[in-house]
């Protein structure tokens, strides 16, 4: 039953992610990517990753877009259409690029069924993934750090390492948009 | 946006709940979902509603520029210097159990041991919050759109 | 095969909107639906990711005395720095193409390329 | 206290604190963002060189992050092979900082030049954490803090193409980085681990499953992308011609080679060679597109107008000669292989330091423009015409070695056709790099050039005496090989197993 539930937010991301790809109002495309991710996270939230749904929340649902409508907001609204008077050779550029696209996608695409062939099944407690490093921090980590809350054991004691490194992805995100966009003062 | 004073008046009132909420989301970062980095994001967001109801040049003066880069720098120092503490204290980098020192052998190791972890970690999400809270508005200030432009 | 479908499908909707998000990045001209495609794509790797953290009958990995068994909270660890990645990558994305529009006047990659090497417009901060 | 021990996170920690620091202590005078750059980096090369000379004496060093035992936590991992790559992307690193000062003064505003300073120095993180960890998904980590802050760095260039050429390294960067952490999760899913040490263990018996195949697809194409292999190379032309000549030699010198390292090192250590020989004989591929890349980097690199350009279209083609060599796969082409990581860091570095000498003094970037340079800038044109015969593989350079390694491996492997292709490619690599040379001493001066004053006047005297200095060691190891080779060699055998 649960299966059945769960497919159909998996479907409406679909259908989002088609129409923000699709849509040439590149503002309504903006708040579909918007309502992507909120069911994105909803979905989340029903896997019971509830940390990554809150940051997605937050994150992809609220900073991401309104950082494109600012952005929007400084350069052009619409997506540009060729104009049905458009010379050939242009409109054969544009199939090119569309067609060759299309083939890198769909070998991409290829190799990874591909590769899901060998897969754990979907929620397989014995999938390895579960048993060797996380079963470790599921026992063990309410003694060895104290903190209940395994995401937050293994995000700031395990690998400690990797969320300065994320707090240094962050830092860098900052300099370099300072130093792309601040405006220069003269005295 | 000068004359919406509906905005105004329930950005004034939600964006001090908004900072309490975020406060409380990376003090309890440990019990329940959530942490430094959401936490981080709410407060970025705050300022962000802010700035959305009151304009560029007010937002700046209650953050200003220089105070947003100083934050920048010194939420990201502050957890990569816990990780040289805990190196002074004589364990590896960001091994927090080092600051229980002696306790961690003496009749209440675990507890010190608990401790001295919790005590790192609060650290390091406080550091993860001030710097994506800073990012963040400095991100949206910089991307915005100004009055003169 | 109906196992098979069972078992899998998670995995192929996750391939089906990564490949969404790949096209837009690389066929489409608009450098602001690029980003766009580039979010979509991000998304569906952590969507895999999370995918594979659910475990039958698991609940949240925050302890609780009625659980029986716990999802995995690796990926979830894994996928909140790769979230911190995708917004990063995306605000340096949307500053280029602020730079990039205040420069060329356009955000359509073939008209900026026609542009290209036109020593004419000097970029620089000046016009920011 | 701060012990011998820590000595693998202190690489990285300094140079990452003191990136934070800089845009608060940059404000203060315009060089001191420069300085602290300049002291991160020298101590970083220090103790790299502590960290080599204490593993070939006593063999690996493991380091421990939090304390915690791998896999359970991250783990940094120091052997001959990273080692030697920790020591050279450091060592060009300071080369380029002492050069840098004058040539940033020019091409940032001075209320920028802390922040220009501090994502210089994040990439320089960025590229020594992916070289020292030990962790898989650490290692994306770090290729995204090397990858975004080398964005903003492109996107300085002088001219609005910068701006363009800075996007689509981010969309293509994107796209890579996203295959590599898609193929990580892939191991991770079958393995349960993100340990490098404890993958290899855990791999071999699962190398006939569909998901570590293709995972390993998605890692191939990943650091192609990063790498630049043909034919993913199409974003570093455009990255190299149009950013700032400092973050042109920064580039080409070290972020390359690290994603050739990384490639070598995922190939050969975390799968096992028997997996890229036997098991999916992936080499072949590689060797193929190595070939192309050898002769289609030289052939087009002949057609450029551009300088830059055309050191970037030959830098295409020496990937393609360190892929060779990790594809032959035995020790002689492997040597070779990691000889050439550190040589052609040595030459294009150089080779960019001197056109970045040239724009700050001329503004010249056509190679028509560049008739009678070597009465202007006798001294930077030295250096030119150092690198250019170590990039053709003239005896006594470094270039030589390098491909003499890589000719004997060929050999040795019964792959004799790959020695046509190296001397075409050299052959082609001289006609290119020949005709600067010639027009720089023997030809009267462009209409450019003698537009500006005629007695000579070389760039400042930190850009110059770091160009000739990096330039004269293409000479001095190209004599002196035995050094890297040392290194070079050991790492090899660990690579290729023991």
């Amino acid at each position: 039953m649960m299966e059945v539930i769960y497919i159909l937010p998996l479907l409406f991301l679909v259908a989002c992610a088609l129409t923000a790809v699709l849509m040439k109002d590149l503002l309504g495309a903006t708040i579909i990517l918007g309502a992507y991710s909120l069911i994105m996270a909803v979905v989340w939230t029903m896997l019971n990753a509830v940390d990554v749904a809150f940051t997605e929340a937050s994150v992809g649902a609220g900073i991401t877009t309104v950082l494109m409508v600012a952005a929007l907001s400084r350069t052009v609204r619409g997506e540009y259409e060729p104009p049905h008077e458009a010379r050939g050779w242009k409109r054969k550029r544009f199939s090119i690029t569309k067609v060759s696209g299309f083939f890198v996608v769909v070998l991409t695409a290829a190799a990874m069924i591909y590769g899901t062939m060998d897969m754990p099944d979907f929620g397989d407690p014995n999938a390895p993934a579960n048993l060797h490093v996380a079963r470790r921090y599921i026992e063990e980590s309410r003694h060895e750090t104290g903190v209940p809350n395994f995401v937050t054991a293994v995000l700031a004691s395990y690998r400690g390492y990797d969320t300065l490194g994320e707090t240094t992805v962050i830092f860098t995100a900052g300099m370099s948009v300072i130093l792309l966009l601040r405006r220069i003062r003269r005295e | 946006m000068k004359e919406h004073i509906v905005i105004r008046t329930v950005s004034r009132l939600l964006i001090p709940f908004i900072q309490l909420f975020a406060l409380y989301v990376i003090a309890h970062g440990d019990i329940s979902p959530g942490g430094g980095f959401q936490g981080g994001v709410i407060i970025g967001a705050s300022v962000i509603l802010y700035v959305i109801s009151f304009g560029m040049e007010d937002g700046r003066r209650r953050v200003s520029e220089s105070i947003s880069d100083f934050m920048n720098s010194a939420g990201v120092f502050l957890f990569a210097g816990i990780g040289v503490l805990c190196i002074l204290a004589g364990g590896a980098y960001l091994e927090y159990t080092a600051f229980a020192g002696k306790a961690a052998h003496g009749e209440h190791a675990e507890h010190a041991l608990h401790l001295a972890s919790h005590l790192g970690i609060y650290g390091i999400e406080i550091g993860v919050g001030i710097t994506v809270a800073a990012v963040m508005m400095t991100i949206f200030f910089e991307t915005a759109r100004h009055e003169d432009d | 095969m109906i196992e098979l479908i069972i078992g899998k499908y998670n995995y192929w909707i996750y391939i089906a909107l990564m490949m969404i998000g790949f096209y837009a990045m690389i066929a489409k001209e608009n450098l602001i639906k690029k980003i766009i495609g580039m979010n979509i794509f991000q998304t569906a790797v952590i969507l895999f990711y999370i995918s594979m953290s659910k475990v039958r009958g698991g609940t949240a990995p925050i302890e609780w005395e009625h659980a029986v068994r716990y999802e995995n909270p690796l990926p979830h660890v894994l996928m909140l720095t790769a979230i911190v990645v995708s917004v990063s990558t995306t605000a340096v994305a949307l500053a280029l193409v602020i730079r990039i529009y205040k420069a060329f006047g356009s955000i359509e990659e073939d008209k900026i390329l026609e542009m290209k090497g036109d020593r004419t417009g000097k970029t620089p901060e000046s016009v920011l | 206290m701060i012990s011998a021990e820590n000595l693998p996170i202190l690489v990285i920690i300094i140079p990452l604190i003191s990136a934070i620091i800089t845009p608060l202590v940059g404000r203060i005078h315009r060089s001191i963002g420069w300085l602290v750059a300049l002291l991160a980096t020298s101590l970083s090369f220090a103790y790299s060189l502590a960290l080599i000379r204490s593993v070939m004496e006593n063999g690996p060093i493991s380091y421990w992050l939090g304390g915690w035992e791998p896999p359970w936590g991250i783990e940094y991992v120091v052997t001959p092979f990273n080692g030697l790559v920790l020591c050279v992307v450091s060592f060009i690193t300071i080369v380029i900082t002492l050069y840098a000062r004058k040539s940033i003064e020019q091409d940032v505003s001075e209320s920028k030049i802390p922040f220009f300073y501090s994502l210089y120095l994040l990439f320089f993180t960025g590229l020594m954490g992916i070289v020292i960890t030990g962790d898989i998904f650490n290692l994306y980590v770090f290729i995204e803090i090397s990858a975004l802050s080398g964005y903003a760095l492109v996107a300085m260039g002088r001219e609005r193409d910068a701006l363009i050429a800075s996007y689509n390294y981010l969309i293509l960067g994107t796209i890579g980085a996203s295959f590599i952490v898609l193929g990580i999760g892939y191991l991770y899913m079958v393995t349960g681990t993100l340990n490098m040490a404890d993958l290899s263990a855990r791999l071999p018996e699962l190398y006939d499953s569909t998901t570590v195949r293709s995972a390993f697809a998605f890692f191939m194409v990943g650091l192609s992308l990063k790498l630049a292999l043909f034919p993913f190379h199409i974003w570093l032309p455009n990255v190299y011609t149009h950013s700032p000549s400092t973050v042109s030699a920064l580039m080409a010198a070290t972020s390359t080679k690290v994603s050739a390292y990384v490639l070598l090192r995922l190939m050969f250590t975390v799968y096992r060679p028997e997996f890229v020989l036997t098991v999916v004989p992936v080499t072949k591929i590689l060797l193929v597109l190595a070939a192309l890349a050898i002769i289609i980097g030289s052939v087009i690199a002949l057609a450029q107008t551009n300088i830059k350009r055309m050191l970037a279209y030959s830098s295409v083609g020496q990937i393609g000669y360190i892929i060779l060599g990790a594809s032959i796969a035995n020790q002689a082409s492997m040597t070779g292989s990691l000889m050439h990581i550190f040589n052609h860091a040595l030459m294009k570095g150089s080779l960019f330091m001197v056109v970045g000498a040239m724009v700050y003094r001329t503004g010249i970037v056509n190679i028509e423009d560049m008739r009678g340079m070597g009465k202007k800038m006798p001294f930077a044109m030295a250096a030119f015409t150092i690198g250019a015969l170590s990039m053709i593989g003239f005896p006594f350079t470094v270039g030589f070695v390098s491909k003499w390694y890589l000719a004997v491996g060929a050999l040795k492997a019964d792959m004799w056709y790959f020695i046509p292709i190296i001397l075409l490619s050299s052959l082609l690599t001289a006609v290119y790099f020949w005709r600067i040379v010639e027009a720089i001493y023997f030809r009267e001066k462009s209409e450019k050039l003698a537009g500006l004053p005629s007695e000579p006047a070389e760039a400042p005297f930190g850009m110059t005496a770091t160009t000739l200095f990096l330039s004269l060691l293409c000479i001095v190891f190209g004599i002196a090989a035995f050094i890297p080779t040392k290194v070079a060699a050991a790492a090899a055998k660990l690579l290729l197993g023991g």
